[in-house]
């Protein structure tokens, strides 16, 4: 595993920032396209425009021709990065450089995905970008040119629109965060029609290095600016997570929502994080014989089928809810609409804060449920032992 | 490695009946297209569909399921089976506009090497003016 | 698990080297990282081979071993000796064939080569999947199974059970001795009444090496020559719905024959009057020697009606005009004035001394009346009127007694036992043999027999012969003591995959897999399996796995080919 | 002929008479149905035993919001019940549960299967919806009228098998202009005449095939011919099957709610077809690029060979395609010819096995002799 950690701590960082005369996207892909023809990857990973369609797709680009399709900030997220990278890179060894271009969630899925080993990050150098958002899936595919359209100004503006996806309207780490996620940053919210590129590991460096590019400018103006931005939208994040909080208080309130839940699984089929063979929740674990959901039927007086949707649920929460990265896939496949990403998120957002936890932010940090600390949580057990405990460690 | 060669045949043929004959081409010294890479199997009942999908999706320009003359099955009843998967995977071709041709089936038995050598003759010309599987290319898939 | 993987290419003196250029060959696949060692061998079936290939095994430790060569059909089993004896598992060696399949159908050595290339790396990708297998040995069962207690059954039974051989004999009705423990005589020209068959039951009652299970059905079998098991169900008064297993070797089906309804073809008249009687219900009446009309008097004139069913069913029963004989004589004998007519289509009167009996009844003044078909049979005052068709002509005769002699046809449960035990039945709906001439008895089903009218008409004697051809087949091969081995290369489930929908049950013809209920899943029994591979293709869950033919092993196969 | 009673009231509430007074005489225990979950317009299938429960009933609420043989196998998957309940099926439903009980997923004895003449259900987006209450009641007047409705799902609007078949009781809907003061109940078996009685009504001559049935089917037949023609012009093969499935997101939501689908672990979520790490320098030596994750169309043509032919038709892939790709309609066309090729009716005989288990000697004996 690469680190330079420390050196990039202490240091204040610098980068290089790159005129983008021809816009952001030209350049960006650009970078990439110098990046392959000098051979420091053999092959990226991309989001692209499939061909005579307005789907949007993950590629692994090798020859230079794709990059006419290839497009760093594509209006929908289609597949999570973090579940697409390790759809090819967790099964055996490689001899290809590859380097993935992801947004910042999915950078951290892969990251959690590195953690439970269903990614291997030496095959991969990660680069992250400065993320706009993207538009709600449905509503791009019910009417692809005019969300299309529309993103486009979104993006150019950096304007929190109520028509981006909810989770991305509520996401305050859309930038690169003060951790060991990516090696380089691709930082866009700085000075208008620039290219800011940051340096994260020693890789990042070594690859700034091969692309003839000195590190040496200052960060000051993308860094207020992101600043700004990240402000803004983490008071809208906090509105967002009150208001749901408010709305779950009531014991239905949660349930109520997943009331029109189909059990198609596709929120889970669409976590990155949910990386299962097979889920718990579709095994034959949970069958039982009629009688017994008779009996079950007569004590509450109906059952609702399909059976177990709410078991489902709670039960993938407690699976995967303290490595939410809250990008919102979920709720975008959901076809009945169903807020699943929001309550996953809000949900997340206190579990998280209790472990002092953000995942994906280091690659060093265990995940919390593989790790402990004797003294912590003393307050679950008797409040008096723990007062006990706290004053003896005291003296 | 010659990734341009074409047509790239693979062939699945059952250990009784067609492999054997297969091996009584090669005895009797006949012409076989060098195109056409077999690959043995117990019985052609054994030939999952999903092998055939695979072959075809990963780029074989075709694909040729063999086995023993109905009756004549080793264990008596397995290509029938395969009959059946193979009249499905055609029938699905057919009705999405994918070349069925790149797929077929022929009953050849252990003695029968000059059929052999023709069916597989001839079906590398089939599969030579059908030209490279789109597949072969295609990223999208 | 380090994979230490050696390859070993054959040229098998001048065949190979002649289209293949053997060196390019070693050269390139040298320089793959996943193998150890690439050597060349001059002819290594030879002993000398054999002994090179143990020595390399053990100098160079390997665990994997791939040899190219020839047809697995040729040496495949000799290589793996080989294997097993340097300590290996044999199952880690996969010989590629770059003789029949490559050497001997390509001219151009260039094009030649390079196929042999992509066949060993494919089979080097494919051994580093082999699992290690591990042989078994089971005892062969020398016990036999013989269904239906006939006098097929019976005979083959008398001539298989002794001290070291158990026959379990099953018969479905609550005796034994089937149709011809119905008959008065067994051979016409034995003249008096002989207790053969009662001898015969006698016999097999006594035998303690013999199990009669009457009143009893088989409801299970499955299995191969050597190893099959059976389940027998007791369908007797106070014992109904009891199971038993049993173990065989072999399985003898003589399951005899039933008699054509001549109800179905009203131009019979069966049925309509009393005094139309099957030949069956007359040999009663022989053996209660009454021979009287319904009014108690004795009949004046009696025809005797052959081939009822032969249009039909469109066979010659073979028996019949026998039989009818042995009626005529029988009337002429103790009816001293009776009229007696047969009523033929052919007849068939194939065996030695069939021709003095004819001659001998139409002596006694029996007369013989060639038709082409019963037209009509009906009462006329008292008596009755056949009316018969013969080149176009119809004719009438009026006697007091009408004997129909029926066609045979498929006993009752053939075809459900043909279902059961996955065995062929010929057109007319009876079991059919492996070769009607050069393996009468034998069936596609190793290990199953069958003898007697089970496989259509024919006489007691033929129907003894088969019994004892039955016997011999069996005799020779399950002699105590002798192993046989089961396939290696079987199928196995996933439990967790599987989900118990019973597509594989269907298509596997052995009856290898069964259904647990309590777990809800399907389950391969190795013994039984023969490693088609059919169930594998069939399940949509993936579940099913043929050892040695796994996807894995397939896919890298698959995956060579196209690179 | 069935045996049919005329009910003077309204279709809905008749039925839910029905069915209450089933429940509350004790001659079934339970009642599976639909049932409104809250207030703003979400129902789900419940199985219900309180006649307190049973008052949110919503027996012909025009949604599925899944496969209710589905969720029937999911209740009988470890044997038949113990205990008789009624359940109200779509014809596509129920023909899914005998699709699953052929393959031992589930268990009819016990179950009185009661169902309809479908007018289709409505698309599961609108479910929730601010006009849903007028899209119902917008909906009900196209089914009087043995119209189309156009606000339903685009595989109900090409059903031709809107017909129950074994059904022990039939709702005769579709093209009965006085559905709102009186409806027929045919009572088809002698299961279902069992509880005729129950049914208060007049016993009428009538036959549930009637000119306007017939000629509704004649209109779908004509769409279906119209939809299974635009899915995929036909010339252009690999390419446009690739694009129909390009926005593809994997996520295997069509197989998770298809009732044909009943594996508990699908192959292609398994180990099984991960994508070989090592295979990627050869591929993208070959095309210079791959779709990531790959094997998308392995998937869908893989799951049209295991399921296709017994596709039922029910639709619920389409409606729960996160990215609208028509997979209803292609796998209905697909299934389509697989079951004329197969002479085989999905859903029609418990007792004939599905195709894939079984085959006849005698059928396509010129294949593989050319």
């Amino acid at each position: 595993m690469n680190n330079n950690q420390k050196e990039t701590k202490t240091n204040p960082k610098k980068g290089k920032i790159l005129p983008a005369e021809k816009g952001i996207r030209e350049e960006v892909l650009n970078i990439f396209k110098k990046a392959l023809a000098d051979n420091i990857f053999d092959a990226l990973l991309i989001p692209a425009k499939v061909p005579n369609t307005d789907a949007y797709s993950w590629i692994l680009l090798q020859d230079e021709s794709l990059f006419d399709i290839a497009d760093p900030l594509p209006p929908v997220m289609t597949v999570q990065g973090g579940r697409a990278l390790s759809s090819f890179s967790k099964n055996g060894e490689l001899d290809l450089k590859i380097a993935a271009l992801m947004k910042p969630c999915e950078i951290r899925a892969a990251v959690e995905l590195f953690k439970l080993h269903q990614i291997d990050l030496n095959l991969v150098t990660l680069i992250s970008i400065d993320c706009p958002g993207a538009m709600p899936l449905t509503d791009y595919m019910n009417d692809p040119k005019k969300i299309g359209e529309s993103f486009k100004k979104i993006s150019e503006k950096w304007e929190i629109s109520e028509s981006l996806r909810p989770a991305c309207q509520n996401c305050h780490r859309f930038s690169l965060m003060d951790g060991t996620a990516s090696d380089l940053h691709i930082g866009l919210v700085g000075e208008n029609n620039k290219v800011t590129l940051i340096p994260n590991s020693s890789i990042g460096n070594d690859l700034l290095e091969k692309l003839g590019f000195e590190p040496n400018d200052s960060l000051k103006e993308w860094e207020s600016k992101k600043e700004k931005l990240v402000k803004e939208k983490t008071k809208k994040r906090d509105a967002f997570l009150k208001e749901w909080q408010e709305k779950t208080k009531k014991t239905d309130g949660f349930f109520n929502e997943l009331n029109k839940c189909i059990n198609c699984h596709n929120c889970m089929n669409a976590c990155p994080i949910c990386y299962c063979q097979q889920c718990y929740f579709d095994s034959q674990t949970i069958n039982f014989k009629p009688e017994t959901y008779i009996q079950k039927t007569k004590e509450k007086g109906a059952l609702r089928f399909p059976l177990n949707t709410m078991l489902f649920h709670i039960g993938r929460m407690s699976h995967m809810v303290l490595s939410c990265v809250s990008c919102g896939a979920c709720e975008d496949a959901c076809p009945v609409s169903i807020p699943v990403g929001r309550l996953f998120s809000m949900v997340g957002d206190q579990t998280q804060k209790e472990f002092n936890y953000v995942p994906g932010l280091n690659r060093e940090d265990p995940l919390p449920l593989q790790d402990f600390k004797e003294d912590e949580f003393c307050e679950v057990e008797t409040p008096n032992e723990c007062e006990e405990k706290v004053t003896e460690e005291a003296k | 490695m010659n990734n341009k060669q074409i047509p790239n045949i693979i062939g699945f043929l059952c250990n009784w009946c067609s492999y054997t004959g297969a091996d009584l081409a090669g005895t009797s010294r006949m012409k076989i297209p060098p195109s056409l890479k077999t690959i043995r199997v117990m019985c052609s009942g054994r030939i999952d569909p999903l092998f055939v999908l695979k072959s075809f999706l990963k780029g074989a320009d075709g694909v040729m399921m063999m086995g023993c003359h109905p009756g004549d099955c080793h264990y008596q009843k397995g290509n029938y089976n395969a009959r059946r998967r193979y009249v499905m995977l055609n029938d699905i071709f057919k009705t999405l506009g994918l070349e069925e041709k790149r797929i077929g089936l022929w009953w050849v038995s252990a003695s029968e090497a000059s059929r052999f050598a023709k069916v597989t003759n001839e079906y590398n010309e089939e599969v030579k003016k059908l030209g490279t599987n789109p597949a072969k290319e295609e990223i999208f898939l | 698990m380090n994979k230490n993987i050696g390859v070993y290419v054959c040229e098998c003196g001048p065949n190979i080297p002649e289209r293949i250029d053997i060196d390019k060959v070693v050269k390139e696949l040298s320089s793959l990282n996943e193998v150890k060692t690439v050597k060349k061998h001059s002819l290594l079936c030879s002993n000398d081979g054999k002994k090179f290939l143990k020595e390399e095994i053990e100098k160079e430790e390997l665990s994997h071993v791939v040899v190219a060569a020839c047809s697995p059909k040729d040496h495949e089993n000799t290589f793996m000796k080989v294997c097993e004896e340097a300590g290996m598992n044999p199952y880690l060696f996969q010989l590629v064939n770059i003789r029949e399949q490559c050497a001997w159908m390509i001219p151009d050595k260039e094009e030649a080569t390079s196929k042999a290339l992509k066949y060993i790396k494919a089979g080097i990708h494919r051994v580093m999947y082999h699992d290690p297998l591990e042989k078994k040995e089971l005892e062969i069962k020398v016990d036999v199974l013989v269904i239906g207690g006939g006098i097929s059954g019976i005979e083959a039974s008398l001539s298989l059970a002794g001290p070291n051989r158990k026959v379990h004999l099953v018969e479905k009705t609550d005796s034994l001795g089937g149709m011809a423990g119905k008959l008065s005589q067994i051979l016409p020209h034995q003249g008096s009444k002989i207790k053969l068959v009662k001898e015969k039951i006698e016999q097999a009652k006594n035998n303690e090496n013999i199990n009669i299970y009457t009143s009893s059905e088989v409801k299970e079998v499955r299995g191969f020559l050597g190893n099959f098991e059976a389940v027998i169900q007791s369908n007797q008064e106070n014992e109904e719905g009891k199971v038993e297993e049993i173990k065989a070797g072999a399985v003898v089906v003589a399951t005899g024959f039933d008699l054509y309804d001549l109800k179905e073809n009203p131009a019979y008249g069966y049925g309509e009057n009393e005094n139309i009687v099957s030949a069956l219900e007359f040999e009663d009446m022989i053996n209660s020697e009454k021979i009287e009309l319904k009014n108690g008097k004795k009949p004046k004139s009696v025809a005797l009606v052959h081939c009822a069913g032969r249009k039909e069913k469109g066979y010659c029963s073979k028996v019949c005009c026998l039989y009818n004989l042995k009626f005529a004589h029988y009337l002429k004998d103790n009816l001293p004035d009776v009229e007696v007519k047969e009523l033929y289509m052919d007849l068939c009167l194939p065996h030695k001394q069939d021709q003095s009996y004819f001659d001998q009844a139409k002596e006694k003044g029996v007369e013989f009346i060639r038709m082409d078909e019963i037209v009509k049979t009906k009462k006329s005052g008292d008596k009755i009127e056949v009316e018969y068709k013969n080149n176009d002509k119809t004719d009438k005769l009026s006697v007091d007694m009408v004997v129909i002699a029926p066609a045979m046809i498929p006993s009752k449960d053939t075809s459900e036992l043909a279902e059961l035990m996955n065995l062929p039945l010929d057109k007319s709906g009876f079991f059919k043999e492996l070769h009607e001439m050069l393996d009468p008895v034998a069936t596609p089903m190793e290990g199953v027999y069958i003898t007697g009218c089970a496989l259509g008409p024919r006489n007691i004697p033929e129907s003894m012969t088969q019994s004892h051809a039955t016997s011999g087949k069996i005799l020779s091969s399950l002699i105590p003591g002798r192993k046989v081995k089961p396939e290696v290369k079987v199928s196995e489930i996933k439990e967790d995959l599987c989900t118990g929908c019973q597509t594989c049950l269907s298509v596997c013809f052995y009856g290898a897999i069964s259904y647990d209920p309590f777990k809800g899943v399907s389950v391969v029994n190795e013994a039984i399996c023969r490693g088609c591979g059919s169930c594998v293709g069939s399940c949509p869950s993936g579940a099913i796995r043929s050892k040695h033919f796994t996807y894995y092993q397939l896919y890298q196969e698959v995956m060579e080919a196209l690179r | 002929m069935a045996k049919a009673v005329k009910i003077k009231k309204n279709v809905e509430e008749g039925l839910f008479d029905f069915l209450k007074s089933l429940l509350e005489t004790e001659k079934i225990k339970g009642v599976f149905t639909l049932k409104k979950m809250d207030d703003n317009g979400a129902v789900s299938y419940s199985l219900i035993t309180s006649p307190d429960e049973f008052k949110k009933a919503v027996p012909l609420y025009p949604f599925m919001p899944v496969n209710a043989g589905k969720a029937l196998s999911s209740f009988t998957l470890l044997g038949k019940t113990e205990e008789p309940i009624a359940a109200v099926l779509r014809p596509c439903e129920l023909r899914a549960f005998v699709e699953l009980i052929k393959r031992a997923q589930g268990d009819v004895e016990n179950i009185l299967i009661i169902s309809l003449s479908c007018g289709g259900v409505l698309s599961l987006n609108l479910m929730g919806d601010k006009d849903q209450e007028s899209t119902v009641s917008k909906y009900w007047e196209s089914v009087k009228k043995a119209e189309i409705s156009p606000d339903t799902r685009e595989t109900c609007q090409f059903c031709e098998n809107f017909l129950p078949i074994n059904a022990d009781i039939t709702v005769a809907a579709v093209g009965n202009k006085d559905l709102d003061k009186e409806f027929t109940l045919f009572f088809n078996t002698p299961k279902g005449e069992e509880f005729s009685k129950e049914a208060s009504g007049s016993s009428v001559s009538e036959e549930i095939e009637t000119k306007e049935i017939n000629d509704f089917k004649k209109k779908r037949e004509e769409l279906k011919e119209k939809f299974f023609k635009e899915t995929q012009s036909e010339d252009t093969g690999l390419k446009s099957l690739v694009n129909i499935f390009a926005p593809c997101l994997g996520c295997h939501g069509c197989s998770h709610v298809c009732p044909i689908c009943y594996c508990t672990l699908c192959e292609f979520d398994s180990k099984t077809h991960n994508y070989p790490t090592s295979s990627l320098g050869s591929d993208l030596m070959v095309k210079g690029g791959l779709k990531v994750p790959s094997g998308n169309l392995l998937f869908h043509l893989g799951r049209m060979t295991h399921m296709a032919v017994s596709c039922v038709s029910c639709g619920m892939c389409s409606d729960v395609c996160p990215v609208n790709i028509p997979v209803a309609t292609i796998f209905s066309k697909v299934g389509s010819s697989l079951q004329k090729e197969f002479d085989y009716f999905p859903g029609k005989d418990i007792e004939e096995p599905a195709p894939q288990g079984t085959y006849k000697e005698d059928e396509f004996t010129k294949i593989g002799e050319q």
